[in-house]
């Protein structure tokens, strides 16, 4: 498939990522990985640990360089600017294991999320919707995120992630950790984060709650994608269980 | 084959070197080739802690300091015969160590890193004060001053040092010191005592430290007893390691040569003390750029003929 | 009973990374450890070899207890370990990475010139023969793989635990990783394998255990335990 | 007895408070970029410098020449940031700390050479009018210089303080300490941000240098002296510890004053058995978090 391309003709995506190879530490941890998120659209990575789901979403983030293929974002090309740029142009992660600030408050963590001069400017009105989408995390803003609960540290991530304004944003297993009734809720936030017009890649091994949230996804497996489609689709795939369970 | 060659070569330099006092009669010659030696006992024994075993030492003045010091001490003031005096310097030295060893390397890395410098410093500090006056040989001693024994004792134990770099790197207890410098994690899942041969390593190291300050005491007539702790003896040890190729064997014997070398040319040229920039400079070059030093150089440029 | 882990908790600021585990292991067998990301297989690799110490409970490895020991002792006792991310010793050469596990392992051989000859024969035997002098940094990722294999087997361990040995490897080289597993299985080395790839681990072990949170929710024979309802949960989610 | 006792408890907090200068810009690039600068002392030496310069040959107060100071001091860090610590920050972190302790190391060697050449080897100190002058309290004589010193001094360390908690960008600073991955995704410069606090740093360093030259004197050699003595306050108080290494570096001042009583020359030594101690038993530091 040629760039901009895809069954229905010729259309350009918000992100496209082309055949990119990267190294982690030496080894090649992706071959040729190729993706595509719409705006206003959740799409879901799937796969075992270790598949490299977070290398994509890293190098996405500028975090780690592409040694072959490109990364475009609303045309203009990540893997040529340095992580710090990327957010700037409108695309945030949330790191695995949430990347908090753990020895500052909550309201700091937030600051910082507001840190590119054009958020920045709008921070009063951003803090009034991320307490709006978390209630709680107003209550604590003054608690050193570090000691507050599993859940809501993922809330602060997700609320710091949303301060920078974001038109796609990434989460690397934002349920890892926790209890199920908070996975849940976790979920709920990202769809309401989604239906406000935020595009979402999301990186999950829960396969059942990922496929019912997103409406399409890739499969991923030893650094390659090796399935993509409809979540429902996929859903009854017998090649995403087998990726998990290995029963073919 | 290449073995023999190169047993017949080391041999054939040691047996030049051996001559060269019968031959060579210019005392400032016969100086600089001291102090090479001096320079070669002293860069291998950081070599074997800091190269081997990779934990840097930037406190070696202190056991060199502490070995010149117990030589000098005993060999003067308490009659010792030099040769006990000086295996004395070496062994109150690896016992100082052992001591500050055990509480440094319960920490990794760093810590040790700083707690060498903190106590070689403090070291000269407190021997300064104690002994402020300078320390100058008897008059009989000084009146028969000869420069070849020196020399000899000198090329004794830099043959030594040699040897005991060339043991250690073939031996199962170098394979254990180099397990630690390359991942300690692994070494532990390997078997292997990371903090007996830490220790292990230390004790070889700061030892030879001490007998380079023994041959020292032995050579040098008058001395300030807080100019044996200075750092500048650490700095040069690590500068010739780096400049020569850190954790090999032959580096250090190339780094003192070419230190020596180096400092008589620059001193012709520069003011004096100047050279000593010029090898920091060169140190922070081969630290960020050139890690495998001149030896590494070398091999590189052989590897790839114009 | 070669290993026997008995109500080991293990928690890290507050976050309990294993809860009142039991394991037990027969002589000879090849186990599988299985379990989503974060429950906790990894520490229970470090607890066993003696990384990190339990907070409870004690771990009995050949009639021996071996709680708290240092991850040297426990090397020299039988227990050998690969890491998730291989840890070769890179500025040494293959051979010399394999000499320290045989010289400081169990430990019977001393002498240099011996334990070149028996770890020549180990490289051979995973697939590294005649690499025996090439650079470390110059192998790829197979390579570092059975290298650390290598390095391993040299301690000459009576349990071996095998980290995530597929992760990163293409198709091929899986089937041949596989195929060094049973080998090693076949000379009578118990062994543990940690691994996401499953295809590979149900080909490798002859009995699963699967953790979550830390606990252990299910164990048997492997087909078996991957249609337990609450295995394919804790994978696939509710 | 009482006066010589609260005599050596006063010129142990004025040394102490020194200490506590010298050692908080250290800890702050330690702490922020796991960078352990060795040669931090030598910027102290050039700091004394500067201000002497400006002294003799400008006439200028050394305590007017504070703020040229800093801002010298900060253009000289972050030049040296750019050309020697930028590719040492690129490694993995124990490669970073112990490449970082040896590029020091080779500084520590360039640094007073060059001192040398332009200010020589003598023992230099300012010395203006007041200098020496003093007021008694309780039986104490209070010199002005090392007062107004001990004002300086926390009227800085405050002044750190409030740039790293109020201000956004002190905020960034402390963010990429606490994550600098999580920092980049914020869109945090982290480059930017070493090399500011790096001459951050640098300019503490020197502003420690102008009161150690008002105090006592400096010399090219005088560096690593302030190295080892800003070190052992850095691990007394926990790395990264700010306010820490301030009441630190009282506590080594005041041991190291009451212990010249009894110990003589020897009790320099009580910094080396002190650090000792601390590494064995609390190495995160006595102020650090267990």
């Amino acid at each position: 498939m040629a760039r901009g391309q895809d069954a229905s003709g010729w259309r350009f995506w918000m992100l496209e990522v082309n055949k990119i190879d990267v190294f982690h530490g030496g080894l090649q941890a992706l071959w040729e990985v190729s993706l595509n998120v719409d705006e206003g659209e959740i799409v879901s990575l799937i796969g075992a640990n270790g598949a490299g789901k977070s290398t994509i979403v890293e190098t996405i983030a500028s975090l780690l360089a592409p040694t072959s293929g490109d990364i475009r974002f609303e045309g203009v090309r990540l893997d040529r600017e340095p992580a710090h740029k990327v957010v700037t142009l409108g695309v945030c992660l949330i790191p695995e294991e949430r990347g908090l600030f753990p020895g500052m408050s909550v309201l700091e963590n937030l600051e910082l999320g507001a840190f590119t001069p054009a958020s920045r400017k709008v921070r009063e009105i951003s803090f009034k919707l991320v307490y709006e989408l978390f209630p709680v995390l107003e209550a604590r803003k003054n608690q050193i995120s570090g000691t507050l609960s599993g859940g809501e540290q993922q809330m602060v991530a997700i609320a710091r992630a949303l301060m920078s304004k974001p038109k796609l944003l990434m989460c690397d297993e934002p349920s890892q950790g926790l209890a199920p009734i908070i996975v849940k809720n976790i979920f709920e936030v990202i769809k309401r984060i989604n239906e406000s017009g935020v595009g979402i890649l999301l990186v999950e091994q829960n396969v059942r709650a990922a496929l019912g949230l997103a409406k399409r996804a890739y499969v991923i497996e030893n650094g390659r994608v090796t399935a993509q489609g409809e979540s429902k689709r996929l859903l009854a795939d017998e090649r995403v269980r087998e990726a998990y369970l290995g029963t073919g | 084959m290449i073995h023999w060659k190169k047993g017949a070569l080391s041999a054939g330099i040691v047996l030049i070197l051996v001559l060269i006092p019968l031959f060579v009669q210019r005392s400032d010659i016969i100086t600089y080739l001291f102090l090479t030696l001096l320079y070669i006992i002293l860069a291998q024994s950081w070599n074997i802690l800091g190269g081997f075993t990779g934990q840097q030492n930037l406190g070696h003045a202190a056991f060199f300091g502490v070995g010149a010091l117990t030589a000098r001490y005993i060999w003067l003031h308490y009659g010792f015969p030099l040769p006990l005096a000086i295996l004395g310097g070496g062994l109150a030295t690896a016992a100082f160590a052992l001591i500050i060893g055990f509480p440094a390397f319960r920490l990794r890395g760093v810590y040790f890193i700083i707690g060498t410098l903190v106590m070689a410093e403090i070291l000269r500090m407190v021997f300064d004060n104690v002994f402020p006056r300078a320390d100058v040989m008897p008059m009989k001693l000084l009146a028969t001053y000869n420069l070849a024994p020196r020399y000899y004792v000198g090329l004794l134990f830099a043959v030594l040092s040699v040897v005991a770099v060339y043991w250690v790197n073939r031996s199962r207890i170098g394979l254990g010191m180099m397990s630690i410098r390359e991942d300690e994690d692994a070494a532990e899942a390997t078997g292997v005592n990371t903090l007996k041969y830490k220790l292990l390593a230390f004790a070889i190291s700061t030892f030879m430290a001490g007998l380079a300050g023994g041959v020292f005491a032995y050579y040098t007539a008058a001395t300030k007893v807080g100019d044996l702790f200075a750092p500048v003896w650490t700095f040069d040890a690590v500068i010739i390691v780096f400049v020569g190729g850190v954790g090999t064997i032959v580096g250090p014997i190339v780094g003192a040569v070419f230190f020596v070398l180096l400092k008589q040319l620059l001193s012709l040229y520069l003011p004096g003390g100047m050279h000593v920039l010029v090898f920091g400079v060169l140190f922070i070059v081969v630290v960020l750029y050139l890690p495998g030093g001149l030896i590494g150089l070398m091999a590189k440029l052989r590897k790839k003929p114009a | 009973m070669i290993l026997e882990v008995s109500s080991v908790t293990k928690a890290f600021g507050g976050l309990v990374a294993i809860n009142d585990l039991d394991l037990a292991i027969n002589e000879g067998e090849v186990v599988g450890l299985i379990g989503p990301n974060g429950s906790g297989k990894t520490t229970s690799f470090n607890l066993i070899s003696g990384f990190i110490k339990p907070d409870r409970g004690e771990i009995i490895f050949n009639g021996k207890d071996i709680t708290g020991f240092k991850p040297h002792r426990i090397c020299q006792y039988g227990i050998a370990r690969t890491f998730q991310l291989t840890k070769p010793f890179a500025g040494l050469t293959a051979l010399q990475n394999v000499m320290i596990g045989m010289m400081y392992g169990e430990g019977k051989i001393r002498s240099v010139a011996k334990a070149k000859m028996e770890c020549e024969k180990i490289l051979e035997f995973v697939g590294l023969a005649r690499r025996g002098q090439a650079p470390v940094t110059s192998f790829g990722t197979v390579d570092r793989k059975k290298l650390e294999i290598a390095r391993a087997l040299a301690t000459r361990p009576r349990l071996l635990l095998l980290d995530e040995m597929m992760s990163g490897l293409t198709a091929t080289e899986m089937e041949e990783a596989v195929r060094l597993v049973k080998a090693i299985g076949d000379s009578g080395i118990t062994i543990i394998v940690v691994e996401h790839v499953m295809k590979a681990i149900l080909d490798i072990s002859s009995r699963l255990i699967v953790l979550n949170y830390g606990e252990k929710i299910a164990e048997g024979e492997p087909r078996e335990v991957v249609r337990n309802e609450q295995v394919i949960e804790a994978y696939l989610g509710e | 007895m009482y006066e010589l006792y609260a005599q050596t408890f006063v010129n142990g907090i004025n040394v102490g408070a020194l200490y506590g200068l010298a050692a908080v810009g250290l800890s702050l690039t330690f702490g922020v970029m796991k960078i352990l600068n060795i040669a931090h002392g030598e910027f102290l030496m050039v700091g004394g410098f500067f201000a002497y310069w400006l002294f003799t040959l400008l006439g200028l107060d050394p305590f007017l020449s504070l703020p040229l100071i800093a801002l010298a001091l900060f253009l000289l860090g972050a030049i040296f940031y750019k050309l020697v610590f930028a590719s040492v920050a690129r490694f993995h972190e124990e490669v970073k700390v112990k490449n970082s302790l040896l590029v020091g190391f080779g500084l520590f060697l360039v640094f007073p050479q060059i001192a040398r050449g332009l200010w020589t080897a003598d023992e230099r100190a300012i010395t203006p009018a007041y200098s020496g002058t003093s007021f008694p309290i309780f039986g104490v004589r209070v010199a002005y210089v090392p007062l107004a010193g001990l004002i300086v001094t926390v009227v800085v360390i405050l002044a750190l303080h409030f740039f790293l908690t109020r201000t956004y960008f002190g905020k960034s600073v402390r963010g990429t300490s606490e994550n600098w991955k999580a920092a980049k995704l914020m869109g945090i410069n982290v480059d930017r941000t070493y090399m500011i606090t790096f001459g951050l740093g640098t300019a503490l360093a020197g502003l420690a240098g102008v009161l150690v030259a008002l105090a006592q004197s400096v010399t090219p050699d005088v560096g690593m002296e302030w190295t080892i003595k800003a070190l052992i306050v850095v691990v007394l108080a926990g790395i990264g510890s700010i306010g820490g290494a301030f009441f630190a570096g009282l506590i080594l001042g005041i041991v190291e004053a009451v212990g010249a009583i009894f110990m003589g020359p020897y009790s320099v030594a009580l910094g080396l058995v002190i650090f000792l101690l601390i590494l064995m038993f609390r190495p995160q530091g006595l102020f650090g978090k267990g």
